[in-house]
């Protein structure tokens, strides 16, 4: 199919469904339907087989026309980790289950993977799963978990059989997350901000039908979730002064009683630093769309985090006494974040994370030097232990 | 000032010894960090009984003569004093009222607001740069060369990045106003100059607390089947981090011992740990929270309010950046000419 | 300018494949690290036959225009060549003849003295700053906005930081002087600009070898029993580093990029790939140095002409904080007023 | 004895051998033989056994006195490193053969324990002794070795048991430097200097007789020399403004028209850095004084060599067209490294050394981690296995 037949079936979409006389929820249908909610998924699971390139010929267009989308930001974890992973892991009967909702956004999916004790270290997480019959019963506690208070199912890792080393005791499955077993609680952060929940897992029950890959894969299929995620990082188009540096540059000409040297030499790092990174984003799309898979993408994540951290250190101190003030501490529960809503200070603070969530910097910078460079891998002790046996 | 200076002793004496252990132990029992968060959301029950457990202790009066009721004590003892509500991230008055302000009254002779400080039924701010240090019964108002005494201001809380040291701006119309000096202005700079000084002592208490609580905590947690502590990279990171704390430390000692004995070096020293210290508290506190991984971005965890109290702290008394500026000036190493 | 510019491809085509590979071949025969030490001790065995391959692969005509007798080609090509240069830590005078000279007879449409740089034959250098890439034919003299052609001044070397890019000072008394042109104002800032961004690849090559370089020894070499290269504190800051250099390159590539297409966002992407690489390289050489031990600092082990290298091009053509300074400009982030 | 008595000592030396009229070596025997060499040794080996910190009112009265010197910058190896571990490991008989000429001068000695193999891992190193009767047959390469192409002796550790795990097969010994096995060859450096030298030794002998410590004890011998060096780091008491930051000042302060502002914080960062340090090594020597052993010792290594290093390259940068310059690459020989008698080129070169010389940086990190934080050591992999089957 080429360009011009994508735009066809577009139009028709468009005149079967008038955005401005068409109910949401049925317009959205009707998207999914016709193969033009992710034009490279396959046909009837709301794509067309095409090349992940085409999307934005069908957003721009149904965007020109008024169509309603499906709030993206909202559903990010079901459309980023668990489509791609119910795509390549799960039966016929599963894609057509939950695809359709979680695409139109009638259901929100969370990630259960984290846990306090086992954070870089997944695989050594602790929650266990017992199987009873044709249903697993689940015990134990997930952390981390952003949208889990607005989340109808959960993708989640657990463990299934402690007798046999870390990795190979895992498994992957669906959980509802209405069920009974499951209590949410908001975990408050460093910003004053819930973003975060921890998720309390009593007894609760996940019918077999809902694993995805086999009994003990569950490392591999998780895996799968997070090269998708990280699939995402690096390879957008930014503009030239994106992100933190914006609005350090605009309080910098706006307030030029501010100005001091060393703040100028900061902000001027913080520009060169960030339109560098733009430059290799830019040279990585252009690899990605060539067929030459580049590998700087983990190297930009850590990028990222040291630019919004610097940044962000600069101007608190930028704004010295103004600095001191703080927006509000009241406890909230953002289903995202909004750098930009809030002050120099909320940046600062919520900035910090940005090395540790999604893999901290020092697990990057070991994928970057063993997978990338090709140094050994770190002295290993749990590999071929029995799990339970571990200390812990 | 590039010639050498003589030698100070460094080094902590028995009466500084106890101090600090009288002070700790009042500290982890009126400011345990548990009680803190609460400061956030407007609820604190912290600062007045720890204020009173420390006028039992004297503290207030550390530095004011003792013919006023003080105890006559130097900024050595004041610098112990803020290492530990640094340490502890506590909120106290203690730097505003019985450090600058204190400083400031002394300087000027004042015999009128220093009993009262001395004893801590009352407490007094300094008006320099705004938002100030509150609440405080006396405002310390300078206004060209004059500074006078202000009570009864109204003062509205702000919202500020650390809560353990609350802040206010202030309306003077119609508060009641003494005059204390014509002529307050070296006053009021030695007040600055040792807020400044002391200050870094707070800062060295904060990066300890925020090396040693990271060391105790990777020493504990387990990942990949190795106790966390062991991997070479967070070793070398913790082992230049030390080596910072330590030369801050030392850095703040010298400050105070110049401070003390109202050495000619005293300004040098001041600048040179204000801008070090500073610095120093912000990344050591920064680590921790990098550190202790996703459970340091929690409420839950006390590493938040000692990274909010660090980088408060480098914008409180000047910044790292001005203090470089100032000392430029004084060892002669004059910043470039405009361009 | 903050408007985020139109994307230019950064991904090098065949003929720049091509072009490179053969440069690298020509530079390991010609240009081995061994010969290169003894350009410090005031032997050089490589300049001159480097600089006949290199004119027998059209490579001083690459950015003359085709009638005048050179190739016509772009800044790409040039970047690439300049990159080999770097990774090689090879004399040549490409950069100074080849790049910016031409660059800027090229802009004041001079036809007397670019055949003969086209070809080889003879070399050029602009005197733009005190000591000058030399020995040199030509010497291209500004003189208020005037630019004149001197040939036969007399010329002392100089023992500089990076031997492997003679320098020397130059006497004008007596010379033969011939006008270039009245208003040669723009065309030098054209060939500094783009003497500055192809620098910067220069720059990438040098730290893309020590990088590599780096890498390599510390997967062979042994120490308590394993491989070094395995310690995590190593793994992490070679990681940082490989991002620095992947950054760099993407940078250079862009700066590369506009100069060759004339694209209006030059100037700024000029001044960014400067400011970064010359860090990158500076960086990426001293850890190569240290992260080799005591060898990277031995004459026998080529680090050493690869850290002057990378020290010496961060001098060579505005500083890393000149071109900061610049780009504040270009992009309304001015300097703070005086103060 | 008080300093009253030992001042008196002084007076007799002095007026039984007036500095004027005596030979230089006479003078330095006399010394020695009154104990004014190093009262802190015992007596009869130059010393009266008292406290170190009483050596400078002999220092300083001699030099009042015009006295001549042992030249100590000479012989510094001997005085720091091969003197006190004589005193501590020697025989009777060893002490009195070898240490008066070491203090007076007529023996230089050099150090020979670093190997092209063994930098970090001094351990680890091949240079193999075999006995045969009462002489010890020697092999192998030595490398960094200052003073070597002037010294008389050298210490030296060598594998004396390959068999054994390579801690316990080392044994340490004084050699004659003259011996026709010890080849000699200068080690050129990043500096153009051959500060340091390459020491082949081939069928080089050792009488037993020159043993220090028993056989197989030579990593505990080796040790007590690298510590006796280490203490002498940081005990100084250095002056405001010194080292590397003295000739950036003074080029500040002369040469306005190179001022910038990022090198103006360049130059006040390692300023402040600087006297941070000299600050901290008073601290040091009054902990010292008081008896309280301070750890800062290793880390101040640590600062040290990053100020030289940080300082250094500011100053090329601040001198822009100038640092371009060299002085002068030709190949010399010097006993000692004179930072200033050069130019910042040359600092900027030599000071890489700083952080690889004496132990690396990153082997100081480990140090100060595990011996200092207490942080779990390196998993190490040799430390049971025989040296001769280790992986190399």
């Amino acid at each position: 199919m080429d360009e011009s037949e994508l735009q066809q079936r577009i139009d028709a979409l468009l005149a079967e469904h008038p955005p401005a006389s068409t109910d949401r929820l049925d317009f959205l249908h009707a998207r999914f339907d016709a193969g033009l909610a992710w034009v490279h998924f396959p046909e009837g699971l709301g794509g067309l087989g095409l090349p992940r390139s085409m999307q934005p010929v069908v957003d721009k267009a149904l965007a020109r026309a008024g169509a309603p989308d499906n709030d993206p930001q909202r559903i990010g974890i079901g459309l980023g980790m668990a489509a791609p992973t119910i795509l390549a892991f799960g039966t016929e009967e599963q894609k057509r289950r939950y695809l359709r909702p979680l695409w139109c956004g009638e259901e929100v999916w969370c990630q259960l993977f984290s846990e306090p004790g086992a954070g870089s270290d997944l695989a050594g997480l602790a929650t266990r799963a017992v199987l009873d019959g044709d249903t697993w019963t689940v015990n134990g506690q997930k952390v981390w978990t952003s949208s889990a208070h607005i989340a109808d199912r959960a993708i989640i890792v657990v463990r299934t059989d402690p007798d046999v080393p870390k990795h190979a005791g895992l498994s992957y499955f669906m959980l509802d997350m209405h069920d009974p077993g499951v209590e949410v609680r908001p975990l408050r952060q460093i910003t004053g901000e819930a973003e975060f929940n921890e998720v309390f897992l009593t007894d609760a029950r996940i019918p077999d039908s809902d694993r995805l890959g086999e009994v003990g894969e569950g490392w591999k299929v998780a895996n799968a979730t997070l090269s998708s995620e990280r699939v995402a990082i690096g390879g957008h188009a930014f503009p030239r002064e994106f992100g933190m540096v914006t609005s350090v540059a605009k309080t910098w000409r706006e307030r030029p009683e501010l100005r001091t040297p060393e703040t100028h030499e900061r902000l001027m790092r913080g520009w060169v630093d960030t339109e560098v990174a733009r430059i290799t984003a830019t040279r990585l799309r252009q690899k990605l769309a060539a067929g030459v898979p580049g590998p700087e993408g983990s190297a930009m994540k850590l990028t990222f985090a040291k630019i919004n951290q610097q940044l962000s250190g600069l101007e608190v101190d930028l704004l010295g006494d103004e600095g001191l003030r703080y927006g509000d501490w009241t406890m909230r529960r953002p289903t995202f974040v909004d750098f930009f809503g809030q002050d120099a200070g909320f940046r600062y603070l919520r900035a910090k994370g940005n090395s540790i969530e999604g893999g901290t910097s020092e697990v990057l910078r070991n994928v970057v030097a063993e997978r990338i460079l090709g140094l050994p891998t770190e002295p290993r002790v749990d590999k071929d232990i029995p799990w339970k046996e571990l200390p812990r | 000032m590039t010639t050498t200076p003589a030698d100070v002793n460094l080094l902590p004496d028995d009466v500084e010894l106890d101090l600090r252990g009288s002070v700790r132990k009042v500290l982890e029992k009126h400011a345990p960090v548990e009680k803190l968060n609460a400061m956030y959301d407007d609820t604190d029950d912290v600062t007045a009984p720890l204020w009173s457990a420390f006028s039992d202790l004297g503290l207030p009066g550390l530095l004011v003569p003792e013919d006023l009721g003080g105890a006559g004590a130097s900024a050595r003892e004041a610098a112990a004093v803020l290492e530990e509500i640094g340490r502890a991230a506590a909120p106290s008055p203690f730097l505003t009222s019985s450090v600058v302000a204190t400083t400031v009254l002394a300087a000027l002779g004042d015999t009128t607001v220093l009993p009262a400080l001395a004893s801590g039924e009352q407490t007094a701010a300094l008006l320099a740069g705004a938002p100030v240090g509150l609440p405080a019964d006396v405002l310390l108002v300078p206004e060209g060369d004059a500074l006078y005494a202000v009570r009864g201001a109204t003062s509205t809380t702000v919202t500020s990045l650390d809560m353990t040291r609350p802040l206010a701006d202030v309306d003077l119309a119609g508060a009641e106003r003494t005059l204390l000096s014509e002529d307050a202005r070296a006053a009021i700079d030695t007040g600055l100059l040792m807020g400044a000084g002391l200050l870094a002592s707070e800062q060295v208490g904060v990066a300890r607390w925020a090396l040693e609580t990271t060391i105790a905590y990777l020493k504990e947690r387990r990942q990949f089947g190795r106790v966390v502590g062991g991997f070479q990279a967070l070793k070398h990171r913790l082992a230049d981090l030390y080596a910072e704390v330590e030369q801050a430390d030392a850095a703040a000692r010298y400050a105070a011992a110049t401070l003390a004995a109202s050495d000619p070096d005293a300004p040098v020293a001041v600048h040179v740990a204000a801008s070090y210290c500073s610095e120093v508290a912000v990344h050591a506190t920064e680590e921790a929270v990098q550190l202790h991984g996703g459970l340091g971005m929690t409420w839950e965890h006390p590493a938040h309010l000692h990274l909010k109290r660090a980088k408060a702290d480098a914008l409180l008394l000047g910044s790292a950046e001005s203090h470089r500026a100032a000392l430029a000036l004084l060892v002669d190493l004059p910043a470039p000419a405009a361009g």
